[in-house]
C-alpha cells in the first residue's frame, strides 16, 4: 500500500469521523436550528468526502455527484428546512424520550456496535476506505436513534436525512459511490421524500395545531 | 356403478343449482326435494347393490383438482355409509318439502335447498374418497354446507352464535386432520388409501400415535365426543329440524366413519391403549351425553345431547373392537365393530325419526319448551305414533333395532374375558356396566320426553291448538319408523353382510355372526362356539300373540267389558288444571339429586310472603341451574388464554411512532448480531 | 314337541302360581307381625273382583293408556316362557337369552312409566319419575350380574348357565357366585316394588312408587297390572333360584324329574319368599333418595363378583 | 417494445390529470381506459412466459426486464390498478371528494401505479429501489386526501417508516454491490440481476448475510413482515378505498418481490440455510402477531389489513420452503391479490353506506346491501381459506410443502394460528351480516357496475380454486424454477 494510497485513507476515515461527528453534535444540541446547521455541515463534510473519494479513486462521476449533494442537502434542503422551521414555529426539542446525556453514550454504544457488525466488510475490503465503513454504519444507526428518540416531526425529518447521509457515505467508501444515473435517482427521490414530508408536516401543523409526533398516537390497535 | 354413481352426483348437483335458480315458491321447494330424493335414492341403491355384491369399485379418478385428481373408490364400508346417507336423506328430503313451507318469506330457501343438497353430495363424495385430498375437500365442504344450514333462521342471535361454535370446532378438526393425512402420506396428499396402508406400515410407532391422536381429535370434533361435543348441543337445536336430523343422523357419523377408516383400515389397528383411549372416551361421552340430556327440557337440545351419548356408545364397541384385535381376537373384534355399525345405522334411523318428530312438534306448537307441551298425542296421532316407536328404538328396547345392536355389543364385551392381561380384561365390565347405565338413563329421559310432550293435558295455548303435521312430514317420519321395524326385525338379514363389508379390514376375518342360529364365532383361544343367540324375529312374533292373546284370555275369564270415562282422582279436588301436572322438571329430580354431583346446580328458593301475615305466601319462585361444566372449566380458560393473548399482542400497536421505529431498528440489530453469529 | 308343550305349561303354572305367591308373603308378614291377615289366596279373590268391575277411564288419558296393561301383561307372561322355571334346557332357549329378559321387563316398565304420566295427575308422574329413576339406576347392576353368569357359564344363554352351574356343583360357593346372587337379590328387591325401596302396602305419596303409577288403572286394566307385577315378583325369584342354586331343574323331560323339579321350585320359592317377609317385618322403607346408595351396593357386589370370577377362572 | 405499453400508459394518465386543470369524469373515464393498455401488455409478457420464452430485455443498459417472475407481477399489479382505477371516485356527479381532491387523486394514483410497475420491470437493482421509494412517495401523499386527522397521522407513521426502511434496504444494495466491487471492480450494469447472480457464487458469505439483513428488514418493511408491520394497519385503514386496494392487493406484494429477488441472490451465495431461516423467522411472528390481532380487532378495515400482514407472513414461510413452497407462496400471492383488492373495495362500500369503520357499527349488512354483503362473505370466507376458493388450494399446498420439507412442528404452529385467524374472521363477519341493521341506514343495492366488476374476482378465486389453468401452472413452475435454481 503507497503512501498516496494511506493518506487517501487516512483522509476517508478523517472525512467519516467528522461525518459522524456532526451526527453526534446533533444529538447533544436542542434546537432546531441548531439541528439543521449541524446536518448543513455533516452535508458538506460529505459531499468534501466524495469530491475526495472520486479524486482518488479517479472517477469523475463523483464530482458531479458530490455537486448534486452539495447543492441538495447544504442548500436546497436546509433552505427547506429552515422556512419550514419558521412557518410551523420554532419548537425546541425540549424533553426527548432519551434525554441528552443518555443519548450520547447510546450513540458511542451504537458505533461500537457497528465495529462489531461490520468486521467483515473491513476483514474482506482491500480498498483504502474500509477504515471508515464502521463510521458509515455507526452513523446509519445514530441516524436510527435520532428519529427513534426524537419526538419532533422535523427533528424526525433531521434525522431521517442523517441516516441518508450515512448510506451515502456508506456507499461512497465502499463501492466509491453507484452509477450517476442511480446516485441521481437516489437523490431525486430523497427530495422528493422530504418535500412530501414536509407537505405532511404542513399537515399535521394544520391539523393538530403542533408537530408533537406524541399526540399522533389516535390509531392504535 | 359408474352410472348410479354420476347419477346420484347430478341428481344433488341439479337439486341444488335448481334450488339456487328458482328458490321460492312450492316449485323451488320441490327441486330442492327432488333433487335431494333422487340422488339419495342413487346413492342407496349404489350402496345396496355394492354391498350384496361384496366387490369393490373404483369409481373416479378425474384431473379436477389443481394440487391433485379426486379419487373415488367403493368398499363395503363406504357403500354401508352411503346406505345411511341415502336412507336418511330421503327421509329428510321429504319432509323437507313439507317444513321449509314455513319459511316462505322469511329465510332464504334458496340457500336452504341448495345446502342441503350440497352437504349430502359432499356426504356422499366423502364416504368413497379415495384419497386424503378428494377426502378433506368434501370434508370441508361438507362442513361448510352444514354451517350455512345452521344459520338458516339467523335472525336470531343464538343461531349465529352456534353456526361460529360449529365452525371454530370442526375447522379446528379439519386443521387436525390435514396434519394428520400428511403425516401419514408423508407430504402427499395425492396417495391413495391403499398407497397410505403401505406407508401406515412403516411409520415410526410415535408418528403412528400422532396420527391416531390426531384422528382423534379431528373426528372426535365432528363426531362431538366429550369434551368437544360443545357445538353440538347449539348447533342442533337452531337449525331447521331436518338439518338437524341429517346433522345428528349423518353428520356426526363421519367422524365413526373417518376414525375407522384410518384407525382400522388404513393403520390397521394398533396398541392396546389406542383401544382403551377410544374405550374411556366413549364411555364418558355416553354417560355425561345422557345425564345432560336428562335435564333437558328443550326438546331439540335434549336429543342433541342424546346424539353424544350414542356417538359414546358406539365408540365404546369400537374401542371394544380394537382391543380385542391388538389381542388378535379377530372374531369377538369383528363382532365389536359389527354392533357398532349396526348401531350407527340404527341410530341413524331413530335419531333422524325423534328430531323429524321434534321438527312436526316444533312446526305445531312453535316452541321447543317441553313444559309447554302436552296431550299432543290427541291433536298429532301420526307424530306421537313415529316418536313413540323412535324413543322404544332409542331406549334399546325389543324387539326394535335399538336392542339388536345393544345385545350385540353387550356379547362382544361379554368376550373380554379371553383378554389375557385382567387389568384390561376389567374394561370389559366396567364398560358393561355404563352401557347398562346409559340404557337405563335413556329409558328415564324417553319416558320423560315422550310423556310430557306427547301425554296428559296441553300445557299452553299453542300445545292447545296443536296440528298434525302435513302428508310429507308424515311420510318422512313414516319412511323411518319403518326402517327402524325392519332393521330391528331382521338384523339376520343385516348383520352378515356388515360380516362380509369389515372382512379384511385390519385383518378382520369375514364373521358369520348369523341371528336365527345363534353366533357362531370361529373360536380362537377358548371361545366357546353358539356364544348366544337372540333372534329378534321370534320376540317379536311372540309379543304379537301374547298380545292378541291376552284379551282372549280376559274374554274366557268374562271379564267386565265396559268402560267409563271421568275426571282423573284429583284427591277429592274437582277440575284438573295443567298446573297440577308434573313438570319435566320435577320429573328429573330424582335424578338430578342423585347425580347432583356431577351436575353441581344453583338452587334459589325466593318465598315472599303476604304483607299482612307470614302465614299467606304470595309467590314462591324456585329457580335452579345447572352449569355445563365444560364451557366454564374447559373452553373458558383457553378462550381467556387466547384473549390474554391478543391482547398483549394488541399492546404492540400502541400508536406511539417511536415505538414503531423501535422495534424495527432493534429487530435490525438483532438480525445483524445473529448474521455475525 | 314335549318341550314346547312344557314351555306352556311353566308358563300356565307361573300364571297359577304367582298371585298365590304375593299372597303368601303378606300373610307371612302378616303373621311376623302378629296379625292374623288375609288368607294367602286372597290376590286370586281380588283378581276375580277387579275383573268382574268396570273400567273408570281419565278423560285426559290417550289410547296408550288402554294399550299398557296389555304390553305389561305380554312382557311378563313372555318372561315366563323363557325363564327355566321347571327344566332346562328349553326350546325357547334358542328365543330368548338373559338380555332379552331384562330388556322385555324394561319393555313393561317403559310402557307402565308411560300410562303413569298419561292422566296427567301429579301422582302417576310423581310414580312415574320414580319408577324410571330406580330402574335406571339398577339397570347396571342386572348387566354385571348377567356378565359374571355368562362368565362362568361362556354364554348368556339362560339353559346354558343353569346346565353348567349344575355341571360343577362346586361353583355355587364361590365368592362371586354369591356375591353376585346378593347383588340380584338386592335389584330383585327394587325392581319388584319390595321394602325398603318401595311400599306395596300402602298409599301415602311420600312413599309409594308402583302404586301411585297404577293410581288410575281400575277394572280388568288393574286386574293385569297386579298380575304382570305378581308375575314379576315370581321371575325374579326363580331367576335368583334356579341360576344360583338350579338343583331339582330338571334336565331331562322323564315325568318324574319334573315332578321333582316342580316341588323344587315351589320349595325354593317359599324360602325366598320366607326371607323377603321377614327382611320386610325388620327393616322400614328407605327415604327414597337414600335408595341410589343401597342399589350402589349392589352395583360394587356385582361388580366385585365379576372381578372375581375374571380373577379364579 | 411492449415495456412502453407497460409503463407509458399510467404516464401518460399521470400528466392528463395534471394537465387538466379541472377535474371532469372523463378523465377518470380515459384513465381507467388506458390501464387497460398496461394491462394487455402484462399479459403479453405473461403469455410470452407461459410459452417458455426467456426473459425479455429494454432499454439502455437493460434497464428492464420481464421474466415468469417479474411478469406474474405485472399482470397483478396492472389487473388490480385497473380494478382500482375503474372503482375510483368520481365518475358519477356525486362523489365524496371535491374536483382538486379527484385531480390530485388521479395524478397520484397513476405515478404510484407506474413506480409499482417499474419496480417489477427494473433490471437493476438501484432502479429497483428508486422505484419501491417512489411508490411510498405517491401513496403517502394519496392518504390524506381528505384531511382527517386520522389519515394525517396515518401518512406520517407510513411515510416514515417506509422510508427510513427503504434506506436500510438501500444500506444493504450497497452492501451486496460493494462486495461485487471489492472482487471484480466496478463494471458496468453491475447491479444487473443476471450479473449479480452470475458473481453471486464468488462473493464472501459474511458480507452477504450482513446485507441480506439490511435488505429484509428494509424491503420487509414495505411488505407488511413483523415487527417492521406496525405502519401498515394505520395506513391501510385510513387510505382511500381504491388505493388501500392496491396497498394490501400488490405493494406488499411487490416488496416482497424485492426480497424475493434478493433472496436469489444472497441463495447463490450461501445457499438457503439462511435466508430460509431469516423468512420463517419473520414470517412466523408476522402470522402470529397478525392471526391475534384480528381477534380483537374492532374495526373491520384494520381486521383485513391484519389478515394481510397474515398472509405477508405465510407467504415468506412459503418462500423458505422449497420449490414446492415456492410453488404454493406464489400461487398463495396471486390468490390473495385477488381476495384482498375485492374485500377493501367492498368494505369500501360498507364504509359509505354505513359511515362507520367500527364492526358493531355494522349489522344486518345482509338485509341493507345483499350484494355486497354476499360478496364481503365469499371474498372473507376465501381470505380464511375456505373452499372453493384458491386460497384454500394455495395454504393447502404450502402445509403440504411445509411436512414435505420435514417442518411438522412449524406446519403445525401455522395449521393453529390460521385456525385463530379464521375462527376469529368468521366471528367478526357474522357480527357484520346478520342482525338488525340501525337505524338511518338506506336498504338496497346500488353501483351494480362496481359489483359485477369484482365478481371478476370471484369468478378468479373459484377458476384457482377448481382447477389451476396449465398456463398459469407454466407460469409457476417456470417461477420455481427462477427461485430456486
Amino acid at each position: 500500500m503507497n503512501g498516496h494510497d494511506t493518506l487517501f485513507a487516512q483522509l476517508s476515515t478523517l472525512g467519516a469521523s467528522v461525518t459522524l461527528l456532526f451526527g453526534v453534535v446533533l444529538l447533544w444540541r436542542r434546537s432546531l436550528g441548531a439541528y439543521i446547521e449541524a446536518f448543513r455541515w455533516q452535508s458538506l463534510v460529505l459531499s468534501a468526502v466524495f469530491a475526495l473519494v472520486g479524486y482518488y479513486g479517479h472517477d469523475h462521476e463523483l464530482y458531479i455527484v458530490a455537486v448534486a449533494l452539495l447543492a441538495l442537502k447544504v442548500f436546497i434542503i436546509p433552505w427547506y428546512l429552515k422556512r419550514l422551521y419558521q412557518r410551523v414555529g420554532g419548537e425546541r426539542e425540549a424533553q426527548p424520550y432519551v434525554n441528552i446525556a443518555t443519548s450520547l453514550i447510546v450513540a458511542g454504544l451504537l458505533v461500537m456496535l457497528a465495529y462489531a457488525i461490520t468486521r467483515p466488510l473491513v476483514m474482506v475490503s482491500k480498498l483504502p476506505t474500509r477504515g471508515g465503513i464502521p463510521l458509515a454504519v455507526g452513523l446509519i444507526f445514530v441516524g436510527l436513534f435520532v428519529i427513534v428518540s426524537r419526538r419532533k416531526a422535523l427533528t424526525q425529518i433531521v434525522g431521517f436525512l442523517v441516516l441518508e447521509n450515512g448510506i451515502a457515505l456508506l456507499a461512497a467508501l465502499c463501492t466509491y459511490g453507484i452509477h450517476l444515473i442511480i446516485e441521481l435517482g437516489v437523490f431525486l427521490d430523497v427530495l422528493m421524500g422530504f418535500l412530501v414530508m414536509q407537505v405532511i408536516v404542513y399537515h399535521i401543523r394544520n391539523t393538530f395545531e403542533s408537530i408533537d409526533v406524541e399526540q399522533l398516537n389516535q390509531l392504535k390497535h | 356403478m359408474m352410472t348410479l354413481f354420476i347419477m346420484m352426483i347430478s341428481a344433488y348437483a341439479a337439486g341444488a343449482l335448481g334450488a339456487l335458480l328458482i328458490g321460492r315458491g312450492a316449485l323451488g321447494r320441490g327441486v330442492a326435494a327432488l333433487g335431494a330424493c333422487c340422488g339419495s335414492a342413487a346413492g342407496l341403491t349404489l350402496g345396496m347393490s355394492a354391498i350384496t355384491s361384496g366387490r369393490t369399485f373404483t369409481l373416479a379418478s378425474a384431473r379436477v383438482m389443481p394440487v391433485a385428481g379426486l379419487m373415488a373408490r367403493l368398499d363395503g364400508l363406504s357403500a354401508f355409509f352411503l346406505i345411511i346417507i341415502g336412507l336418511l336423506g330421503l327421509a329428510v328430503a321429504l319432509y323437507g318439502y313439507g317444513y321449509s313451507a314455513s319459511y316462505e318469506r322469511r329465510y332464504s330457501l334458496r340457500m336452504l335447498g341448495a345446502m342441503l343438497n350440497a352437504l349430502l353430495l359432499s356426504l356422499s363424495v366423502q364416504v368413497v374418497a379415495d384419497n386424503a385430498l378428494t377426502f378433506l375437500i368434501s370434508w370441508e365442504l361438507m362442513s361448510l354446507s352444514a354451517y350455512w344450514l345452521v344459520l338458516t333462521e339467523h335472525d336470531w342471535a343464538d343461531a349465529v352464535r352456534a353456526g361460529v361454535w360449529y365452525i371454530a370446532m370442526t375447522h379446528s378438526g379439519f386443521a387436525a386432520l390435514v396434519a394428520m393425512f400428511l403425516l401419514m402420506s408423508g407430504g402427499d396428499l395425492t396417495t391413495s388409501f391403499a398407497g397410505m396402508r403401505a406407508n401406515a406400515a412403516a411409520l415410526s410407532p410415535a408418528a403412528r400415535n400422532a396420527v391416531f391422536l390426531l384422528a382423534l381429535f379431528g373426528f372426535g370434533s365432528k363426531a362431538g365426543i366429550v369434551p368437544l361435543h360443545v357445538w353440538l348441543p347449539m348447533a342442533h337445536p337452531v337449525a331447521p329440524s331436518h338439518v338437524s336430523a341429517l346433522m345428528s343422523g349423518v353428520v356426526i357419523k363421519m367422524g365413526i366413519y373417518g376414525l375407522v377408516r384410518v384407525a382400522l383400515d388404513l393403520l390397521g389397528g394398533g396398541p392396546v391403549w389406542w383401544g382403551g383411549v377410544v374405550l374411556g372416551v366413549g364411555a364418558i361421552s355416553a354417560l355425561l351425553g345422557v345425564l345432560y340430556a336428562l335435564m333437558e327440557h328443550d326438546l331439540k337440545r335434549l336429543l342433541a345431547y342424546h346424539s353424544v351419548e350414542n356417538i359414546g356408545i358406539i365408540l365404546i364397541g369400537i374401542g371394544a373392537g380394537m382391543i380385542f384385535q391388538s389381542y388378535g381376537l379377530m372374531p369377538l373384534a369383528a363382532l365389536g365393530f359389527i354392533g357398532r355399525l349396526y348401531h350407527t345405522i340404527n341410530h341413524a334411523t331413530f335419531k333422524g325419526l325423534l328430531f323429524l318428530g321434534a321438527g312436526s312438534v316444533l312446526h305445531a306448537t312453535h316452541t321447543r319448551n317441553m313444559e309447554k307441551m302436552g296431550g299432543l298425542i290427541k291433536r298429532m296421532p301420526v307424530t306421537a305414533l313415529c316418536f313413540l316407536i323412535g324413543a322404544a328404538a332409542i331406549s334399546a328396547l325389543p324387539p326394535l333395532n335399538g336392542f339388536a345392536s345393544e345385545w350385540i355389543v353387550f356379547q362382544s364385551l361379554l368376550g373380554g374375558f379371553n383378554i389375557p392381561k385382567p387389568e384390561v380384561a376389567m374394561m370389559m365390565p366396567i364398560a358393561v356396566g355404563m352401557l347398562a347405565l346409559t340404557g337405563g338413563l335413556a329409558v328415564a329421559r324417553f319416558v320423560k320426553a315422550f310423556g310430557v310432550t306427547f301425554l296428559a293435558i296441553p300445557r299452553s295455548q299453542e300445545a292447545e291448538h296443536a296440528h298434525e303435521a302435513p302428508l310429507p312430514m308424515r311420510a318422512g317420519m313414516a319412511l323411518l319408523a319403518l326402517a327402524c321395524m325392519a332393521l330391528g326385525l331382521a338384523p339376520f338379514a343385516v348383520v352378515p353382510m356388515m360380516g362380509r363389508m369389515l372382512a379384511g379390514l385390519g385383518e378382520l376375518p369375514d364373521t358369520r355372526a348369523d341371528f336365527t342360529l345363534g353366533l357362531f364365532l370361529a373360536a380362537p383361544n377358548g371361545l366357546p362356539n353358539g356364544f348366544a343367540r337372540m333372534p329378534p324375529t321370534l320376540v317379536a312374533a311372540g309379543l304379537l300373540i301374547l298380545l292378541c292373546l291376552t284379551p282372549l284370555v280376559m274374554l274366557l275369564l268374562r271379564a267386565n267389558r265396559k268402560l267409563r270415562v271421568s275426571d282423573s282422582w284429583g284427591c277429592g279436588r274437582i277440575g284438573q288444571t295443567p298446573r297440577m301436572e308434573y313438570t319435566a322438571t320435577a320429573f328429573a329430580e330424582p335424578l338430578r339429586r342423585v347425580f347432583a354431583e356431577l351436575y353441581r346446580p344453583t338452587k334459589e328458593l325466593t318465598i315472599d310472603f303476604h304483607p299482612e301475615s307470614k302465614y299467606f305466601v304470595q309467590s314462591v319462585e324456585y329457580r335452579s341451574e345447572i352449569t355445563p361444566w365444560f364451557e366454564k372449566y374447559l373452553y373458558d380458560p383457553g378462550l381467556w388464554f387466547i384473549r390474554l393473548l391478543a391482547a398483549v399482542v394488541r399492546r404492540l400497536q400502541s400508536g406511539s411512532l417511536s415505538a414503531y421505529l423501535v422495534y424495527g431498528a432493534v429487530a435490525l440489530l438483532i438480525l445483524l448480531l445473529i448474521a455475525r453469529m | 314337541m314335549t318341550g314346547y308343550l312344557l314351555e306352556i305349561g311353566q308358563a300356565l303354572l307361573a300364571l297359577l302360581l304367582a298371585p298365590g305367591l304375593v299372597g303368601f308373603i303378606r300373610w307371612l308378614k302378616a303373621r311376623l307381625q302378629g296379625r292374623r291377615g288375609a288368607k294367602p289366596w286372597q290376590p286370586y279373590y281380588d283378581l276375580r273382583k277387579l275383573l268382574g268391575k268396570e273400567v273408570v277411564m281419565s278423560k285426559n288419558a290417550s289410547w296408550l293408556f288402554r294399550f299398557a296393561p296389555y304390553v305389561i301383561f305380554a312382557t311378563a307372561v313372555a318372561v315366563t316362557l323363557l325363564v327355566p322355571l321347571v327344566a332346562a334346557p328349553l326350546p325357547f332357549d334358542a328365543v330368548g337369552d338373559l338380555l332379552v329378559v331384562v330388556y322385555l321387563l324394561l319393555l313393561g316398565t317403559f310402557f307402565l312409566a308411560l300410562a303413569g304420566l298419561d292422566p296427567g295427575t301429579s301422582f302417576g308422574g310423581m310414580g312415574a319419575s320414580r319408577e324410571v329413576t330406580v330402574a335406571a339406576i339398577a339397570e347396571p347392576t342386572i348387566a354385571l350380574a348377567i356378565f359374571g353368569l355368562a362368565v362362568g357359564a361362556g354364554s348368556t344363554n339362560l339353559g346354558r348357565i343353569v346346565a353348567q352351574t349344575l355341571s360343577n356343583p362346586g361353583a355355587v360357593i364361590n365368592p362371586g357366585h354369591l356375591l353376585g346372587f346378593t347383588a340380584l337379590f338386592i335389584v330383585m328387591i327394587a325392581e319388584t316394588g319390595r321394602l325398603p325401596v318401595d311400599n306395596p302396602s300402602t298409599h301415602l305419596e311420600l312413599t309409594m312408587i308402583h302404586e301411585a303409577m297404577i293410581l288410575e288403572y281400575s277394572g280388568r286394566y288393574l286386574a293385569l297390572i297386579e298380575w304382570a307385577a305378581a308375575l314379576k315378583l315370581l321371575i325374579f325369584f326363580s331367576l335368583l333360584s334356579n341360576l344360583f342354586l338350579p338343583w331339582g331343574v330338571a334336565t331331562t323331560l322323564t315325568p318324574g324329574a319334573l315332578g321333582v323339579s316342580v316341588v323344587a321350585l315351589v320349595v325354593k320359592l317359599a324360602a325366598l319368599a320366607v326371607i323377603v317377609a321377614l327382611l320386610e317385618t325388620r327393616i322400614a322403607k328407605l327415604r327414597l333418595f337414600r335408595v341410589p346408595e343401597l342399589l350402589g351396593v349392589s352395583f360394587v357386589l356385582a361388580l366385585l363378583s365379576v372381578t372375581s370370577s375374571f380373577l379364579l377362572r | 417494445m411492449t415495456f412502453l405499453f407497460l409503463l407509458f400508459p399510467s404516464l401518460i394518465a399521470a400528466a392528463l390529470a395534471a394537465a387538466i386543470r379541472r377535474y371532469r369524469s372523463l378523465v377518470g373515464w380515459v384513465n381507467a381506459l388506458l390501464s387497460l393498455i398496461a394491462l394487455g401488455a402484462a399479459v403479453k409478457f405473461a403469455d410470452h412466459a407461459a410459452r417458455g420464452g426467456g426473459a425479455s430485455v429494454f432499454g439502455p443498459g437493460e434497464l428492464l426486464r420481464a421474466d415468469g417472475l417479474s411478469a406474474l407481477m405485472m399482470v397483478c399489479v396492472a389487473a388490480v390498478a385497473s380494478l382500482a382505477l375503474f372503482l375510483s371516485p368520481g365518475f358519477g356527479r356525486e362523489s365524496q371528494y371535491s374536483p382538486s381532491q379527484l385531480r390530485r387523486y388521479q395524478f397520484f394514483i397513476n405515478l404510484f401505479i407506474f413506480s409499482m410497475l417499474l419496480t417489477v420491470s427494473a433490471n437493476n437493482v438501484g432502479v429497483m429501489w428508486i422505484a419501491i421509494e417512489a411508490t411510498t412517495i405517491f401513496s403517502a401523499m394519496l392518504i390524506p386526501l381528505t384531511l382527517t386527522k386520522p389519515s394525517v397521522e396515518a401518512s406520517w407513521k407510513y411515510i416514515l417508516i417506509c422510508s427510513v426502511g427503504i434506506a436500510l434496504a438501500f444500506a444493504g444494495t450497497v452492501l451486496g454491490y460493494f462486495d461485487f466491487v471489492s472482487l471484480s471492480g466496478r463494471a458496468e450494469n453491475a447491479l444487473n440481476w443476471p450479473v449479480l447472480l452470475a458473481s453471486a457464487p464468488s462473493l464472501h458469505p459474511e458480507v452477504m448475510k450482513l446485507a441480506f439483513v439490511f435488505l429484509l428488514v428494509g424491503y420487509g418493511t414495505k411488505a407488511g413482515i413483523a415487527p417492521m408491520h406496525t405502519w401498515l394497519p394505520d395506513a391501510h385503514s385510513e387510505a382511500p378505498t381504491p388505493l388501500s386496494a392496491m396497498m394490501s392487493g400488490v405493494l406488499l406484494a411487490v416488496a416482497l418481490y424485492a426480497v424475493l429477488r434478493w433472496k436469489v441472490v444472497v441463495d447463490a451465495t450461501l445457499g438457503d440455510g439462511y435466508t430460509n431461516k431469516l423468512l420463517i423467522a419473520l414470517g412466523l411472528l408476522s402470522l402470529v402477531v397478525a392471526s391475534f390481532s384480528i381477534v380483537l380487532s374492532r374495526n373491520y378495515k384494520r381486521m383485513l389489513a391484519y389478515s394481510s400482514i397474515e398472509h405477508t407472513g405465510l407467504m415468506c414461510i412459503g418462500l423458505a420452503l422449497g420449490p414446492l413452497g415456492v410453488f404454493a407462496a406464489m400461487l398463495h400471492l396471486v390468490n390473495h391479490t385477488a381476495a384482498k383488492s375485492m374485500t377493501f373495495l367492498l368494505a369500501g362500500r360498507v364504509l359509505h353506506r354505513y359511515h362507520t369503520t367500527q364492526i358493531k357499527g355494522v349489522s344486518g349488512l345482509l338485509k341493507t346491501m345483499p350484494g355486497t354483503a354476499g360478496m364481503l362473505a365469499a371474498g372473507l370466507l376465501a381470505t380464511i381459506g375456505l373452499p372453493p376458493f384458491g386460497l384454500f388450494i394455495s395454504e393447502f399446498a404450502l402445509i403440504r410443502a411445509g411436512f414435505a420439507t420435514g417442518h411438522p412442528w412449524l406446519m403445525g404452529a401455522v395449521l393453529i394460528l390460521l385456525a385463530v385467524a379464521f375462527v376469529a374472521i368468521i366471528g367478526h363477519l357474522n357480527r357484520m351480516l346478520y342482525g338488525t341493521p340501525p337505524e338511518g341506514v338506506a336498504v338496497g343495492e346500488k353501483g351494480g357496475r362496481s359489483l359485477a366488476l369484482l365478481s371478476l374476482n370471484v369468478a378468479v378465486l373459484v377458476t384457482l380454486g377448481l382447477a389451476l389453468p396449465a398456463p398459469v401452472e407454466t407460469l409457476l413452475n417456470q417461477i420455481v424454477r427462477i427461485v430456486s435454481r
